[in-house]
């Protein structure tokens, strides 16, 4: 399959809290990640998962840190959707 | 300032924290001040009874944050040591959620840098708490 | 207000005082935020090194101004319990001297009751510290 | 020496901390001071023992409570020296 549709990659988006219950699951895929923006992967969501948008907000964390909007995702990061937070 | 390895302690775990353990982390014989904040699971929520809590966590980067909130505190209110202790999974009512400890010469540092890490906690550590009610459950914070 | 015989807890003592005992009697179901501010001998005082004090109470009213304190914190920042313990006789460095614990629904009255109550205690509360250095004693804060 | 000496009244006044030291003990005499007024007796305390008015200052307690200047000291009153606390 990888070697038949090279030009589609998709990536592993991890989810945590209600994320995963938008997701249906810990974690969702996405289309043709690597090499776009936060903010273009913000975009490709929400157009993937409206539910998303219901939420008071949410941030993308690259590489267990919180990611810009401009910071561009790479091939083997760790990318995860963190809904807004709920600790203490 | 002091090498971080030995003045900051913190932790993520599924078993219940250790007030004791976090008073004997902090305290030192240049400190007079200790403060200590503990977070417990309250049976009320916004006038509901709650049942329980869930507490989810994305652990590699919680224990990061915690790490990067722990030293910000100490360098910007000269604190002696930090301890932050965050517990995750299944929570009951008077169970402990989270234990900040901090130690400094003087007391009023030592209550303003612990506030501080209780509060900054809150805004940027992924961890998510699910409510449990009599009626149903959800992720708190989530929706406006 | 609660019955201020169980939410007041406070205790002037030449043994050793207990963190957990005071954490024991304010946590309560109702509480999100606990509070504890832990003063500790230090060795080094205004530059000079410290080899260990002594403490003088005039015990009955050092207990009752602790009592007014408790009560007056509880009653204006809305706590649910306070503990109040205080230490007497000689301690060396790195001893408790004093513990004060609060509880409240949420964490920012729980703060401020906390650190108001020590700021209150060094200004009235009948206790008076005798510190020895090497080269002598003093009364400490007696004289000009 | 009670029967031939009634109109000189003596009371124990207690000292903690400093004060125990410029009194030489855990408690100093003073004549004459009940029904005087706590003004009075701080002005009687310093004329027999000048040294309290090196202290940066010192309070009176009437019966375990701090006393205000004007108030009337009774006969069966514990009254106690408090020098600047230092707790906590």
């Amino acid at each position: 399959m990888d070697k038949l549709a090279p030009l589609i990659e998709h990536m592993k988006i991890l989810c945590f809290g209600v994320a995963r219950e938008i997701a249906g699951g810990p974690s969702l895929q996405l289309q043709d990640v690597a090499g776009k923006s936060v903010s273009e992967l913000r975009t490709a969501l929400l157009r993937q998962y409206p539910a998303f948008a219901e939420l008071t907000g949410f941030a993308v964390a690259r590489n267990e840190a919180y990611a810009t909007d401009d910071e561009v995702i790479g091939q083997d990061d760790e990318v995860v959707i963190i809904p807004p937070v709920s600790g203490g | 300032m002091a090498d971080p390895t030995t003045t900051i302690d913190v932790a993520l775990r599924d078993q219940p924290l250790d007030l004791d353990a976090c008073y004997r982390f902090v305290q030192h014989s240049s400190c007079g001040g200790l403060c200590f904040f503990v977070g417990t699971i309250r049976d009320l929520n916004l006038g509901y009874p709650v049942t329980h809590l869930e507490f989810d966590a994305y652990d590699g980067m919680a224990v990061r944050e915690m790490e990067k909130l722990a030293v910000a505190a100490r360098d910007r209110f000269g604190l002696h040591a930090v301890a932050l202790h965050h517990r995750k999974g299944d929570l009951a009512i008077g169970d402990v959620a989270v234990i900040v400890a901090v130690s400094s010469v003087h007391r009023a540092p030592a209550f303003e840098g612990c506030e501080w890490i209780i509060d900054e906690l809150k805004k940027s550590v992924p961890i998510w708490k699910k409510e449990f009610r009599g009626d149903g459950s959800h992720w708190l914070n989530a929706r406006p």
